[in-house]
């Protein structure tokens, strides 16, 4: 056990499961002698050559198309797209292509890899280093998409995902990357795909959130407490394929749900918790659902701490649960 | 419209230094047999995509993409790989599938997406898939395969395997964003990857001209660093021996290669498509002339390769395969309904079991759904 | 008034908007002298010239890039992208930049374009020419996503988008491009965006609903009317932004809804308005909200029939609703 | 890394025919005054940046990009336009913004994203937008404002209008999808756009030979049949020169033009980055002789148009500008939390009403939301 931060178990976990699986291959911009711009792939150039970790040119469709090649070929790549905010260049060959190659082929072909990036607010990046785009890619069929909200998940989330058969995007909480430290195994473990985690158990409300904003959560979670009501917490770890029992689980124990995102509100992730609570649990509900979430406008520079949902807002949302 | 230039490789028609025609001289690696091996594969191709044609306007399959006019860029490049190479298509390259081992059953179940086609039923007709043959299933979006082919180069090259990719695409291509980034990503890391454009110089009803301002597709190459190849494309010795020389630099580290294989499509783009609304018919009659079947008959009577009896049999061997092959793939039914909901995933997900669950509960209540006698495609 | 297609329609929208306003261009792959794949654009080079209706190369980010520049410079394009599954290589420019200007600029810069573009199942394209994406467009701020039903609002609707100060997404369902016509006026004339139409009066569920499903919904509608159930059908029109006020009326009406929709259910645009109606309309909710939804796969071949809602599936949906 | 070519465009280091160092001579169009206006902007740039880069280390704004040793490239191109050309740069012009008429005080409160800012603090410092001149908004996604420039130009032409656009980009750019498109579309609709890529030969940590195999980016236009020009980047008369010759081809029809302008990166990629862990020191202190700045400023003592009073004056007066516009700035509060909804459409539909009544009311009752003293970019 070593005591690290999120960001040094990303670090931990690459560098891990490099040794345990010579089919991983780590690539991106900057990620080779800079060790990426968060310091992700320190040391990985140097460990394992610039065969398994090398900078690309300036081009976020070539390198997730060259890992998609890589990957049907039989390799494990896990390229790193520096902000997920830039994606989005990459988008056609994710959705059109790594997401539908195992369908699309009856199997014949299948691309297994791991697309690691940054996402979320909360580092004054404004508008293009601050985005939350999981809705995208879970609307993508095809995909699975993890998002890890403590130092151990983060790195047995990263192991299960590399050893997976299917393409992940694993979105890291970049706000929480040096925040908080937390004891982290030696050597590679993984953390099951698909399984929530309950990070605070409670009795009178539900709240179904994820990455950054779990901790977010636990501040109000706390208040909440305060004022004499007690908050479960559902960190739900992979949005795709979602653990639907673990959220009707708690929402038939509390019959109150709040869901919390910095994403923007509509046609998000969030609705989709809604919609399904709302389909196979509405005769538990005392409440109506609510969410709390990021405004639907693009991410703003000067504005972001009223922009991102805060304790404060997620408080206000559990005790409008409670007191209807 | 585009000129043949003056550096297009040619092999049935060589011409001396003077520029004269010179006395044409098989490449080497070449033999007789594997002359006549290129022969029957265009052939086969073109029996497959006439008759493929043909059952596309009976209403037996949905969609067709025919190649005919451009056998020669398929098969010339594609019988120049060997066992380890692997083959990153478009859509209109059935005489690579057959020139890397492909039967022509397997292509004709998937022209029918039956319980049969290997990728069931998942994709419209010429969206080829076989794994055993590392040729990878083709792709509608346009240009998607370029750069997945790198990747598999340089892993190949990681692997330290004596192995190389192929990838093909169109004119049209070229003004994807893969194009560019497929090229530059191979050139910058010498990945062995081989660039086939065949240059049928339409993309739909668009012209050449109206998709680049460059006199070639070739000298794009220039923009990476890398060499650019231009090949007469309805000579198929031709493009072996292009393919040939790019798959060697390929192997010996040297990187990437552009072919660009002059060539013209004479059928339409597609079985929706109707080329007379766009495409001046003398354009069409020039190239109608240079049939790289016919162009390659020629010479190898004149090479004393080809005879009545081994034409008949290649022909006739063709069509039989075809036909039995069609007969066989309309006794196969449609894959099962069940099978909506596999390989989404290696392991099927709790919210497909239960959607698979829901629908199958309806089909035995109710019964299943209809097919939209209607539906064709494109409305 | 002429009888239309809807597909006519469109046409028609595009010719009279044209003459009216001369800073309307079209553009993209095959629009010209092919007059479109579908032939929605059919006779505009003829009648405007090659510099207000061109062919472009074969690049769709491109051709959203060069609008985005046209619409700045003070043009209105209206650009076209082949077939919905196309529309991925130009996501970044569409989502990153057409979406984001007039915000990023504080209102200095503006970019206000129409990208019509042909979506949808129901003709035998398969994987590739038959995808229902307006859930990527939907979750974006800064775009209007418009999705007509008949062939006078499809004019209509088209103009008012043409007309419009922001980027719009104008889906074009396909399959009822030439399925039925209408009386459709001559000239210019407007639907206004962001209204929801009844297409159907009822009292027992309500069904919201758009495109292409608006018919398959009436089906359903009259099966269930014949088996005694009144059902309700909300054509949306505009889904972004949302005429949430039609749908919380007739919820409020009807006390149940189904939500049918072609797209894959995941983290859908169905889901949000399962989400706006339990957290706004829960009190008058008799029965779990229902979702009739594309499967959570790739868009199948053989199956296409099978994967696409149908009269049968919602009407089992309605069913189920009414006998909660 | 990569040589200074032979063909690379030079005003302050004439060549004669012989490869001897010849005469300076002033191109055609320039005098005096419009090089002292030039300097003048390379020195304002440079105070800018200096000044920026220190309140950057401060924590008085959150974040810089500075263009140290890059000057001429943005101020010798911007210089040569009209008021009715366009221009699309990428976050390393402040001197493009300067040359077109952009006031110190504008850019120091978008730095500072107040409530003057006019892009109302939506985006980070140096992500500046101008309506009044033509300035459009600069965009972190690397690569998209260059295929947007030629869809203004496009419409210069379509609309007649004696006008072009500029983008400019880096190295790194030319990796980027939206840099193949834009050139491609440029060169088929023969739209007057200048591409100006500053080759600063780093994209962050990556060097130049990281990003493409090509000798040059110059080479890069011959795949769109386009000329192609490379220019000293660091000698502002010559990039002034390569930008009015593409202008007046551009003007005349003759369609686009691709300039590299050869500099260097003399600072960090941002204020986030640390060039130590990555870039030879040697490189640096090759380039830094070749200051963009002193050059300029030899040449024009040698003609005359440079005093020690000039010289003060034109300091002085930048310092000033710079601490009077720093000083305003400071006093300017941020927007109001209403400001979050606006502009997202050009009327503010209900959902966004309905926010931002919620977000008012919870203000109201609870108080603003907190700034996170621990949030910097990057963390
Ligand atoms: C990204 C994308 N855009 C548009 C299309 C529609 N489309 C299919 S084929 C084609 C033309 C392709 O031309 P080319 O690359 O020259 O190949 P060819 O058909 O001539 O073999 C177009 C526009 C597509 N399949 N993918
Ligand atoms: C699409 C995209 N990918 C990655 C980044 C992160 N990034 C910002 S600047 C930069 C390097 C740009 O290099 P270059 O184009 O040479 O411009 P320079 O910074 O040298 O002026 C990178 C990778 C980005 N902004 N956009
Ligand atoms: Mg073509
Ligand atoms: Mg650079």
């Amino acid at each position: 056990m070593t005591t690290m931060t999120l960001l040094q178990a990303v670090n931990s976990g690459l560098k891990d499961i490099m040794q345990d699986d010579d089919r991983v291959v780590v690539f991106g911009e900057d990620v080779g002698i800079n060790g990426g711009v968060f310091r992700a792939t320190e040391g990985l150039t140097k460990q394992y050559g610039e065969e398994r970790c090398f900078d690309t040119p300036l081009a976020e469709s070539g390198i997730i198309g060259v890992a998609i090649g890589m990957a049907l070929y039989g390799m494990r790549p896990v390229p790193e797209i520096q902000f997920a905010d830039f994606i989005f260049p990459a988008f056609d060959q994710i959705v059109s292509e790594a997401a539908k190659m195992r369908y699309r082929s009856g199997g014949e072909f299948t691309c297994p890899m791991v697309i690691r990036t940054p996402y979320g607010g909360g580092i004054r990046g404004g508008h293009y280093h601050s985005q939350s785009p999981e809705a995208y890619f879970c609307h993508t069929p095809g995909l699975k998409v993890v998002v890890p909200s403590t130092p151990y998940d983060a790195k047995g989330l990263l192991i299960s995902s590399i050893r997976d058969e299917d393409p992940v995007l694993f979105l890291e909480p970049k706000r929480i990357y040096r925040s908080t430290k937390q004891d982290v195994p030696e050597g590679v473990y993984e953390v099951p795909l698909g399984k929530a985690r309950i990070a605070r158990a409670g009795k009178d409300v539900t709240i179904v959130t994820f990455g950054a904003m779990v901790s977010i959560c636990e501040k109000a979670a706390e208040d909440a407490a305060a004022k004499g009501m007690d908050v479960e917490i559902v960190d739900l770890r992979t949005l795709l394929p979602l653990d639907e029992e673990a959220i009707l689980t708690s929402v038939a124990k509390t019959g109150r749900l709040v869901v919390v995102q910095e994403a923007p509100r509509f046609c998000s992730f969030g609705g989709e918790i809604s919609a399904i609570v709302a389909e196979k649990a509405i005769e538990y509900l005392q409440a109506p659902i609510l969410r709390v979430a990021g405004f639907d406008t693009p991410f703003p520079y000067s504005l972001e701490h009223v922009y991102m949902p805060d304790a404060k807002r997620v408080l206000a949302a559990v005790e409008r649960a409670v007191n209807f | 419209m585009t000129p043949m230039a003056e550096d297009l490789l040619s092999v049935l028609e060589p011409k001396s230094a003077k520029g004269k025609s010179a006395k044409i001289a098989l490449p080497k690696g070449l033999d007789r047999a594997k002359v006549q091996r290129m022969y029957r594969l265009m052939v086969q191709t073109r029996q497959l995509d006439d008759r493929a044609m043909k059952l596309q306007r009976q209403g037996r399959i949905g969609f067709y993409v025919p190649s005919i006019g451009q056998e020669a860029c398929a098969v010339g490049s594609a019988f120049a790989l060997s066992d380890k190479d692997w083959c990153y298509p478009s859509y209109r390259e059935p005489g690579a599938a057959l020139a890397v081992g492909v039967s022509i059953q397997a292509m004709i179940h998937q022209l029918y997406g039956n319980a049969e086609d290997v990728t069931k039923g998942r994709q419209m007709p010429v969206h080829y898939a076989f794994r055993k043959q590392r040729y990878v299933s083709v792709s509608s979006p346009i240009g998607t395969q370029i750069v997945q082919a790198v990747g598999t180069a340089m892993a190949q090259r990681i692997r330290k395997e004596k192995a190389i990719s192929i990838t093909y695409f169109g004119d049209g291509a070229t003004s994807s964003n893969d194009f560019h980034t497929g090229l530059n990503f191979a050139a910058v890391y010498k990945a062995p990857t081989i660039f086939l454009c065949s240059n049928n110089q339409w993309a739909i009803s668009c012209p050449l001209g109206q998709q680049t301002a460059s006199d070639t597709i070739a000298v794009k190459a220039k923009a990476y660093g890398m060499p650019g190849v231009r090949v007469d494309g309805n000579d198929v010795l031709a493009v072996w021996q292009a393919t040939s020389e790019a798959r060697a630099r390929a192997l010996a580290g040297e990187g990437p290669t552009l072919i660009e294989a002059l060539t013209f499509r004479i059928g339409p783009h597609s079985s929706s498509d109707d080329p007379s609304r766009y495409r001046p018919n003398e354009q069409l009659e020039t190239w109608q002339k240079k049939d790289p079947i016919e162009r390659l008959k020629k010479f190898m009577k004149s090479a004393g390769m080809w005879t009545e009896a081994f034409e008949k049999e290649v022909v006739e061997s063709a069509i039989d395969e075809v036909n039995a092959a069609v007969k066989h793939a309309e006794t196969v039914p449609l894959p099962a309904s069940s099978t909506l909901f596999t390989d989404v995933y290696a392991t099927m997900p709790p919210h497909l079991v239960e959607q698979q669950e829901r629908l199958l509960a309806l089909e035995k209540a109710q019964g299943g759904a209809e097919i939209d006698k209607n539906a064709a495609f494109p409305l």
